[in-house]
Protein backbone atom coordinates (compact mmCIF):
# COMPACT_ATOMS: atom_id res chain seq x y z
CA UNK A 1 0.00 0.00 0.00
CA UNK A 2 1.09 3.62 -1.03
CA UNK A 3 0.62 6.42 1.02
CA UNK A 4 0.79 9.87 0.40
CA UNK A 5 1.82 11.07 3.74
CA UNK A 6 4.48 10.55 5.72
CA UNK A 7 3.89 7.98 8.98
CA UNK A 8 5.19 7.85 12.27
CA UNK A 9 7.82 5.38 12.28
CA UNK A 10 8.66 5.67 16.29
CA UNK A 11 7.36 3.29 19.27
CA UNK A 12 8.31 4.60 22.59
CA UNK A 13 10.45 1.85 24.08
CA UNK A 14 11.20 -1.59 23.09
CA UNK A 15 8.48 -2.90 20.23
CA UNK A 16 6.99 -6.31 21.67
CA UNK A 17 6.69 -9.89 19.83
CA UNK A 18 2.86 -9.39 20.48
CA UNK A 19 3.19 -6.06 18.28
CA UNK A 20 4.45 -7.74 15.38
CA UNK A 21 2.40 -10.52 15.69
CA UNK A 22 -0.39 -8.83 15.43
CA UNK A 23 1.12 -7.48 12.64
CA UNK A 24 1.63 -10.21 10.83
CA UNK A 25 -1.59 -11.68 11.82
CA UNK A 26 -3.13 -8.47 10.25
CA UNK A 27 -1.78 -9.61 6.26
CA UNK A 28 -3.90 -12.62 6.25
CA UNK A 29 -6.49 -10.80 4.54
CA UNK A 30 -4.18 -9.75 1.77
CA UNK A 31 -4.69 -13.44 -0.40
CA UNK A 32 -1.81 -11.88 -2.94
CA UNK A 33 0.60 -12.19 -0.72
CA UNK A 34 3.04 -15.30 -0.99
CA UNK A 35 6.20 -14.21 1.22
CA UNK A 36 7.12 -11.86 4.28
CA UNK A 37 10.46 -10.69 5.25
CA UNK A 38 11.20 -9.50 8.45
CA UNK A 39 14.02 -7.95 10.02
CA UNK A 40 13.96 -7.41 13.77
CA UNK A 41 16.71 -5.30 15.45
CA UNK A 42 17.67 -6.33 19.19
CA UNK A 43 19.95 -4.54 21.59
CA UNK A 44 23.38 -6.62 22.10
CA UNK A 45 24.63 -6.40 25.81
CA UNK A 46 28.11 -5.59 24.62
CA UNK A 47 31.15 -5.69 27.10
CA UNK A 48 32.90 -2.39 25.88
CA UNK A 49 36.54 -2.09 28.25
CA UNK A 50 35.05 -4.27 30.52
CA UNK A 51 31.47 -2.57 30.73
CA UNK A 52 28.20 -3.95 29.83
CA UNK A 53 25.61 -2.38 27.57
CA UNK A 54 22.39 -2.33 29.77
CA UNK A 55 19.99 -0.91 27.41
CA UNK A 56 19.87 1.84 24.73
CA UNK A 57 18.16 5.13 24.72
CA UNK A 58 17.42 6.22 20.99
CA UNK A 59 16.68 9.95 20.30
CA UNK A 60 15.71 11.58 16.78
CA UNK A 61 15.37 14.43 14.57
CA UNK A 62 11.57 12.72 14.16
CA UNK A 63 10.26 15.27 11.59
CA UNK A 64 13.29 14.44 9.39
CA UNK A 65 13.41 11.12 9.93
CA UNK A 66 9.77 10.79 8.69
CA UNK A 67 10.19 12.92 5.99
CA UNK A 68 13.27 10.91 5.26
CA UNK A 69 11.45 7.39 5.48
CA UNK A 70 8.53 8.84 3.25
CA UNK A 71 11.07 9.21 0.55
CA UNK A 72 12.79 5.70 1.07
CA UNK A 73 9.67 4.15 1.12
CA UNK A 74 8.43 5.97 -1.69
CA UNK A 75 11.90 4.87 -3.50
CA UNK A 76 11.59 1.06 -2.30
CA UNK A 77 7.94 0.84 -3.81
CA UNK A 78 8.94 2.22 -7.11
CA UNK A 79 11.81 -0.47 -7.15
CA UNK A 80 10.09 -4.28 -6.22
CA UNK A 81 6.47 -5.13 -6.53
CA UNK A 82 5.87 -4.78 -2.69
CA UNK A 83 2.11 -5.25 -1.42
CA UNK A 84 2.94 -3.73 1.99
CA UNK A 85 5.83 -2.12 4.05
CA UNK A 86 6.19 -1.53 7.57
CA UNK A 87 8.86 0.27 9.62
CA UNK A 88 9.25 0.67 13.44
CA UNK A 89 11.56 2.12 15.36
CA UNK A 90 12.06 2.73 18.84
CA UNK A 91 12.69 5.89 20.88
CA UNK A 92 14.07 6.37 24.55
CA UNK A 93 15.27 3.03 26.46
CA UNK A 94 15.51 -0.34 24.76
CA UNK A 95 16.88 -3.04 27.35
CA UNK A 96 19.40 -5.54 25.95
CA UNK A 97 17.89 -8.48 24.93
CA UNK A 98 14.71 -6.02 23.42
CA UNK A 99 13.58 -5.41 19.94
CA UNK A 100 14.34 -1.87 18.87
CA UNK A 101 13.87 -1.93 14.70
CA UNK A 102 11.38 -3.85 13.02
CA UNK A 103 10.92 -3.63 9.16
CA UNK A 104 8.33 -5.84 7.37
CA UNK A 105 7.88 -6.26 3.83
CA UNK A 106 5.28 -8.12 1.55
CA UNK A 107 5.08 -9.39 -1.62
CA UNK A 108 3.49 -12.11 -4.29
CA UNK A 109 7.24 -13.93 -4.96
CA UNK A 110 9.77 -14.33 -2.18
CA UNK A 111 12.54 -12.18 -3.94
CA UNK A 112 11.10 -8.81 -4.16
CA UNK A 113 10.03 -8.93 -0.22
CA UNK A 114 13.96 -10.33 0.63
CA UNK A 115 15.80 -7.76 -1.83
CA UNK A 116 13.37 -4.45 -0.29
CA UNK A 117 13.57 -5.40 2.95
CA UNK A 118 17.47 -5.97 3.41
CA UNK A 119 17.76 -2.92 1.25
CA UNK A 120 15.30 -0.97 3.80
CA UNK A 121 17.55 -2.21 6.82
CA UNK A 122 20.62 -0.57 5.29
CA UNK A 123 19.07 2.66 3.87
CA UNK A 124 17.15 3.11 7.64
CA UNK A 125 20.74 2.53 9.38
CA UNK A 126 22.50 5.13 7.28
CA UNK A 127 20.13 7.61 6.61
CA UNK A 128 17.60 8.38 9.51
CA UNK A 129 18.84 10.80 11.77
CA UNK A 130 18.74 8.41 14.89
CA UNK A 131 20.83 8.45 17.57
CA UNK A 132 21.94 5.42 20.12
CA UNK A 133 23.37 6.09 23.36
CA UNK A 134 24.38 2.78 24.62
CA UNK A 135 24.43 2.64 28.49
CA UNK A 136 26.21 1.09 30.71
CA UNK A 137 25.40 -1.04 34.38
CA UNK A 138 27.48 2.03 36.03
CA UNK A 139 25.23 4.53 34.70
CA UNK A 140 28.11 5.95 32.03
CA UNK A 141 27.19 5.98 28.70
CA UNK A 142 29.08 6.20 24.88
CA UNK A 143 27.63 6.82 21.96
CA UNK A 144 26.76 4.28 19.37
CA UNK A 145 28.56 3.58 16.07
CA UNK A 146 27.41 1.75 12.94
CA UNK A 147 28.99 -0.62 11.09
CA UNK B 1 16.42 37.14 10.40
CA UNK B 2 15.64 34.33 12.86
CA UNK B 3 17.25 31.25 12.92
CA UNK B 4 16.26 27.97 14.51
CA UNK B 5 18.79 25.39 15.61
CA UNK B 6 18.60 22.33 16.89
CA UNK B 7 21.72 20.12 18.01
CA UNK B 8 21.50 16.45 18.31
CA UNK B 9 23.05 13.13 20.52
CA UNK B 10 26.63 13.98 21.53
CA UNK B 11 26.18 17.57 20.17
CA UNK B 12 23.52 18.43 22.63
CA UNK B 13 25.47 16.45 25.23
CA UNK B 14 28.49 17.92 24.63
CA UNK B 15 26.90 21.87 24.58
CA UNK B 16 24.40 21.28 26.96
CA UNK B 17 21.67 22.35 24.85
CA UNK B 18 19.56 21.25 21.99
CA UNK B 19 17.87 23.93 20.77
CA UNK B 20 18.13 27.59 20.48
CA UNK B 21 17.72 30.42 18.57
CA UNK B 22 20.30 32.73 16.70
CA UNK B 23 19.61 35.69 14.83
CA UNK B 24 21.42 37.95 12.12
CA UNK B 25 23.36 35.18 10.04
CA UNK B 26 22.60 34.83 6.66
CA UNK B 27 24.22 31.73 5.32
CA UNK B 28 24.90 28.29 7.31
CA UNK B 29 29.33 29.94 7.05
CA UNK B 30 28.28 32.58 8.96
CA UNK B 31 25.59 30.23 11.57
CA UNK B 32 28.19 27.75 12.38
CA UNK B 33 31.12 30.49 12.89
CA UNK B 34 29.35 32.04 15.52
CA UNK B 35 27.80 28.39 17.01
CA UNK B 36 31.53 26.87 17.43
CA UNK B 37 32.92 30.25 19.05
CA UNK B 38 29.55 29.90 21.40
CA UNK B 39 30.31 26.18 21.60
CA UNK B 40 33.97 25.27 21.44
CA UNK B 41 33.55 21.77 21.41
CA UNK B 42 31.73 21.45 18.07
CA UNK B 43 35.31 22.82 16.54
CA UNK B 44 36.40 18.84 17.00
CA UNK B 45 32.84 17.21 16.53
CA UNK B 46 32.08 15.27 13.35
CA UNK B 47 29.02 16.10 12.45
CA UNK B 48 26.21 16.98 9.39
CA UNK B 49 24.14 19.67 8.81
CA UNK B 50 20.37 19.75 7.39
CA UNK B 51 18.53 22.86 6.81
CA UNK B 52 14.85 22.83 6.68
CA UNK B 53 15.66 19.29 6.82
CA UNK B 54 17.49 18.91 3.80
CA UNK B 55 21.30 17.81 3.88
CA UNK B 56 23.52 20.45 2.84
CA UNK B 57 27.06 19.94 2.31
CA UNK B 58 27.72 23.25 1.12
CA UNK B 59 27.55 26.89 2.49
CA UNK B 60 24.03 27.44 2.07
CA UNK B 61 21.95 30.74 2.67
CA UNK B 62 19.38 31.00 5.40
CA UNK B 63 16.24 32.44 5.20
CA UNK B 64 13.69 33.89 7.77
CA UNK B 65 12.53 31.09 10.14
CA UNK B 66 15.44 28.30 9.09
CA UNK B 67 15.83 25.50 10.88
CA UNK B 68 19.27 24.16 10.95
CA UNK B 69 20.39 20.93 12.34
CA UNK B 70 23.55 19.82 13.33
CA UNK B 71 23.89 15.99 13.20
CA UNK B 72 26.32 13.51 14.38
CA UNK B 73 26.46 10.47 12.39
CA UNK B 74 23.79 8.24 12.81
CA UNK B 75 23.41 4.78 14.54
CA UNK B 76 19.63 4.10 14.50
CA UNK B 77 18.76 0.27 14.20
CA UNK C 1 22.82 -23.08 18.82
CA UNK C 2 23.97 -26.17 16.70
CA UNK C 3 22.61 -29.63 17.03
CA UNK C 4 23.76 -33.09 16.83
CA UNK C 5 20.38 -34.65 14.97
CA UNK C 6 17.42 -34.09 13.13
CA UNK C 7 14.78 -31.76 13.97
CA UNK C 8 11.31 -32.10 13.45
CA UNK C 9 10.35 -29.22 11.17
CA UNK C 10 6.93 -30.11 10.77
CA UNK C 11 3.94 -28.51 11.90
CA UNK C 12 0.35 -30.00 11.64
CA UNK C 13 -1.85 -27.10 9.56
CA UNK C 14 -0.73 -23.47 9.37
CA UNK C 15 2.13 -21.48 11.35
CA UNK C 16 0.17 -19.10 13.51
CA UNK C 17 1.48 -15.58 14.59
CA UNK C 18 1.33 -16.04 17.92
CA UNK C 19 3.79 -19.22 17.56
CA UNK C 20 6.04 -16.68 15.93
CA UNK C 21 5.68 -14.18 18.42
CA UNK C 22 6.26 -17.02 21.01
CA UNK C 23 9.79 -17.77 18.82
CA UNK C 24 10.72 -14.10 18.99
CA UNK C 25 9.67 -13.82 22.68
CA UNK C 26 12.37 -16.78 23.65
CA UNK C 27 15.63 -14.96 21.72
CA UNK C 28 15.39 -11.91 24.26
CA UNK C 29 17.42 -14.23 26.88
CA UNK C 30 19.94 -13.98 24.12
CA UNK C 31 21.65 -10.83 24.53
CA UNK C 32 24.74 -11.46 21.90
CA UNK C 33 22.14 -11.39 19.16
CA UNK C 34 21.71 -7.97 17.19
CA UNK C 35 19.58 -9.03 14.12
CA UNK C 36 17.07 -11.27 13.44
CA UNK C 37 15.52 -12.23 10.15
CA UNK C 38 12.26 -14.06 9.03
CA UNK C 39 11.02 -15.40 6.38
CA UNK C 40 7.28 -16.18 6.02
CA UNK C 41 5.79 -17.87 3.06
CA UNK C 42 1.99 -17.63 2.91
CA UNK C 43 -0.61 -19.02 0.95
CA UNK C 44 -1.60 -17.07 -2.04
CA UNK C 45 -5.44 -17.21 -3.41
CA UNK C 46 -4.40 -17.40 -7.22
CA UNK C 47 -6.57 -17.80 -9.77
CA UNK C 48 -5.51 -20.42 -12.41
CA UNK C 49 -8.16 -20.56 -15.30
CA UNK C 50 -10.94 -19.04 -13.59
CA UNK C 51 -10.30 -20.98 -10.39
CA UNK C 52 -9.43 -19.71 -7.08
CA UNK C 53 -7.11 -21.67 -4.81
CA UNK C 54 -8.52 -21.63 -1.43
CA UNK C 55 -6.10 -23.37 0.20
CA UNK C 56 -2.77 -26.05 -0.34
CA UNK C 57 -2.43 -29.33 1.20
CA UNK C 58 1.27 -30.35 1.91
CA UNK C 59 2.96 -33.62 1.90
CA UNK C 60 6.16 -34.59 2.54
CA UNK C 61 8.83 -37.34 2.96
CA UNK C 62 9.01 -36.74 6.40
CA UNK C 63 12.42 -38.74 8.00
CA UNK C 64 14.11 -37.40 4.25
CA UNK C 65 13.20 -34.03 4.90
CA UNK C 66 13.96 -34.11 8.03
CA UNK C 67 17.68 -35.81 7.64
CA UNK C 68 17.79 -32.87 4.69
CA UNK C 69 17.28 -30.28 6.69
CA UNK C 70 19.44 -31.36 9.35
CA UNK C 71 22.39 -31.21 6.65
CA UNK C 72 21.24 -27.65 5.50
CA UNK C 73 21.38 -26.41 8.66
CA UNK C 74 25.13 -27.70 9.55
CA UNK C 75 25.94 -26.18 6.27
CA UNK C 76 24.39 -23.40 7.08
CA UNK C 77 25.62 -22.84 10.63
CA UNK C 78 29.10 -23.22 8.55
CA UNK C 79 28.71 -20.75 6.20
CA UNK C 80 27.70 -18.16 8.85
CA UNK C 81 28.14 -16.73 12.09
CA UNK C 82 24.80 -17.51 13.75
CA UNK C 83 23.37 -17.68 16.91
CA UNK C 84 20.52 -19.09 16.20
CA UNK C 85 18.42 -20.88 13.08
CA UNK C 86 14.85 -22.13 13.31
CA UNK C 87 12.83 -23.76 10.42
CA UNK C 88 9.36 -24.61 10.29
CA UNK C 89 6.95 -26.27 7.90
CA UNK C 90 3.21 -26.97 7.51
CA UNK C 91 2.08 -30.50 6.44
CA UNK C 92 -1.99 -31.05 5.46
CA UNK C 93 -4.63 -28.08 4.69
CA UNK C 94 -3.14 -24.82 4.81
CA UNK C 95 -5.86 -21.95 3.76
CA UNK C 96 -5.02 -19.14 1.51
CA UNK C 97 -3.93 -16.16 3.83
CA UNK C 98 -2.55 -18.49 6.08
CA UNK C 99 1.26 -19.17 7.07
CA UNK C 100 3.04 -22.35 5.71
CA UNK C 101 6.30 -21.97 6.10
CA UNK C 102 8.38 -19.95 9.01
CA UNK C 103 12.35 -19.13 8.84
CA UNK C 104 14.12 -17.55 11.40
CA UNK C 105 18.11 -17.08 11.75
CA UNK C 106 19.55 -14.32 14.05
CA UNK C 107 23.34 -13.14 14.50
CA UNK C 108 25.45 -10.48 16.71
CA UNK C 109 25.26 -8.53 13.44
CA UNK C 110 22.34 -8.13 10.62
CA UNK C 111 24.24 -9.22 7.35
CA UNK C 112 24.61 -13.05 8.16
CA UNK C 113 21.25 -13.39 9.47
CA UNK C 114 20.10 -11.85 6.58
CA UNK C 115 22.33 -13.67 3.93
CA UNK C 116 21.39 -17.49 5.62
CA UNK C 117 17.80 -16.66 6.20
CA UNK C 118 17.70 -15.83 1.84
CA UNK C 119 19.85 -18.93 1.11
CA UNK C 120 17.84 -21.34 4.15
CA UNK C 121 14.53 -20.28 1.90
CA UNK C 122 16.04 -21.04 -1.59
CA UNK C 123 17.58 -24.19 -0.46
CA UNK C 124 14.29 -25.47 1.44
CA UNK C 125 12.13 -24.76 -1.87
CA UNK C 126 14.99 -26.66 -4.09
CA UNK C 127 15.84 -29.76 -1.29
CA UNK C 128 13.04 -30.91 0.87
CA UNK C 129 10.99 -33.49 -0.40
CA UNK C 130 7.73 -31.48 0.12
CA UNK C 131 5.08 -31.11 -2.12
CA UNK C 132 2.02 -29.14 -2.09
CA UNK C 133 -1.61 -29.37 -4.09
CA UNK C 134 -3.32 -26.61 -4.90
CA UNK C 135 -6.90 -27.66 -3.55
CA UNK C 136 -9.46 -25.21 -5.54
CA UNK C 137 -13.02 -23.82 -4.28
CA UNK C 138 -14.65 -26.58 -6.27
CA UNK C 139 -12.74 -29.23 -5.02
CA UNK C 140 -10.55 -30.10 -7.63
CA UNK C 141 -6.91 -29.36 -6.97
CA UNK C 142 -3.45 -29.44 -8.94
CA UNK C 143 0.28 -29.95 -8.03
CA UNK C 144 2.20 -26.72 -7.15
CA UNK C 145 5.43 -26.26 -8.96
CA UNK C 146 8.12 -24.01 -7.29
CA UNK C 147 9.57 -20.84 -9.46
CA UNK D 1 15.01 -59.53 -1.08
CA UNK D 2 12.66 -57.49 0.15
CA UNK D 3 12.45 -53.64 -1.15
CA UNK D 4 9.99 -50.60 0.16
CA UNK D 5 8.96 -48.48 -2.70
CA UNK D 6 7.44 -45.15 -1.60
CA UNK D 7 5.33 -42.86 -4.02
CA UNK D 8 4.62 -39.07 -3.09
CA UNK D 9 2.89 -36.51 -4.66
CA UNK D 10 1.26 -36.71 -8.07
CA UNK D 11 2.86 -40.37 -8.16
CA UNK D 12 1.34 -41.51 -5.69
CA UNK D 13 -2.25 -39.99 -7.29
CA UNK D 14 -1.67 -41.43 -10.18
CA UNK D 15 -0.64 -45.09 -9.06
CA UNK D 16 -3.34 -45.17 -6.12
CA UNK D 17 -0.65 -46.05 -3.85
CA UNK D 18 1.78 -44.40 -1.62
CA UNK D 19 3.74 -47.40 -0.46
CA UNK D 20 4.73 -50.67 -1.54
CA UNK D 21 6.83 -53.67 -1.15
CA UNK D 22 8.87 -55.70 -4.32
CA UNK D 23 10.65 -58.39 -4.16
CA UNK D 24 13.45 -59.57 -6.17
CA UNK D 25 15.11 -56.75 -7.71
CA UNK D 26 19.33 -56.16 -7.40
CA UNK D 27 19.33 -52.68 -8.52
CA UNK D 28 16.70 -49.62 -9.48
CA UNK D 29 16.78 -50.19 -13.09
CA UNK D 30 15.31 -53.60 -12.86
CA UNK D 31 12.80 -52.31 -10.01
CA UNK D 32 12.09 -49.21 -12.31
CA UNK D 33 11.11 -51.24 -15.19
CA UNK D 34 8.49 -53.45 -12.97
CA UNK D 35 7.20 -50.34 -11.56
CA UNK D 36 6.35 -49.06 -14.78
CA UNK D 37 4.64 -52.07 -16.37
CA UNK D 38 2.43 -52.17 -12.69
CA UNK D 39 2.09 -48.48 -12.91
CA UNK D 40 2.42 -47.43 -16.82
CA UNK D 41 1.51 -43.85 -16.03
CA UNK D 42 4.83 -43.71 -14.36
CA UNK D 43 6.45 -43.49 -17.91
CA UNK D 44 4.91 -40.28 -18.53
CA UNK D 45 6.19 -38.64 -15.07
CA UNK D 46 9.14 -36.51 -13.99
CA UNK D 47 10.24 -38.06 -11.02
CA UNK D 48 13.82 -37.87 -9.20
CA UNK D 49 14.78 -41.17 -6.86
CA UNK D 50 16.26 -41.55 -3.79
CA UNK D 51 17.36 -44.99 -1.87
CA UNK D 52 17.94 -45.05 1.62
CA UNK D 53 17.03 -41.03 1.75
CA UNK D 54 20.13 -40.12 -0.28
CA UNK D 55 19.35 -38.67 -4.26
CA UNK D 56 20.55 -41.02 -6.98
CA UNK D 57 20.62 -40.63 -10.35
CA UNK D 58 22.39 -43.35 -11.87
CA UNK D 59 21.63 -47.07 -11.81
CA UNK D 60 22.09 -48.20 -7.87
CA UNK D 61 22.32 -51.45 -6.18
CA UNK D 62 19.59 -52.25 -3.95
CA UNK D 63 20.27 -54.16 -0.49
CA UNK D 64 17.74 -56.31 1.45
CA UNK D 65 14.88 -53.61 2.77
CA UNK D 66 16.23 -50.66 1.58
CA UNK D 67 13.99 -47.84 0.67
CA UNK D 68 13.54 -46.23 -2.63
CA UNK D 69 11.42 -43.66 -2.85
CA UNK D 70 10.16 -41.93 -6.62
CA UNK D 71 9.93 -38.01 -6.14
CA UNK D 72 7.53 -35.75 -7.98
CA UNK D 73 9.93 -32.46 -8.31
CA UNK D 74 9.63 -30.81 -4.43
CA UNK D 75 6.96 -28.06 -4.17
CA UNK D 76 7.38 -26.97 -0.76
CA UNK D 77 7.21 -23.33 0.76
Amino acid sequence: MKEGKPKNIFIKGAITASFIAESIEKHSVKKNIGGHSIFLGQVRADEINGKKVSAIEYTAYEEMAMQKMHEIREAVFEQYELTCMHVYHSLGKVAAGEICLFVFTSSAHRKAAIAACSELVERIKAELPVWGAELFEDNTHQWKVNQ
Amino acid sequence: MKIRVLLFGQLAEASGVSELEMEGYADTISLISALQERFPTLQQSKYMMAVNQQMVSENTKLSENATVALMPPFSGG
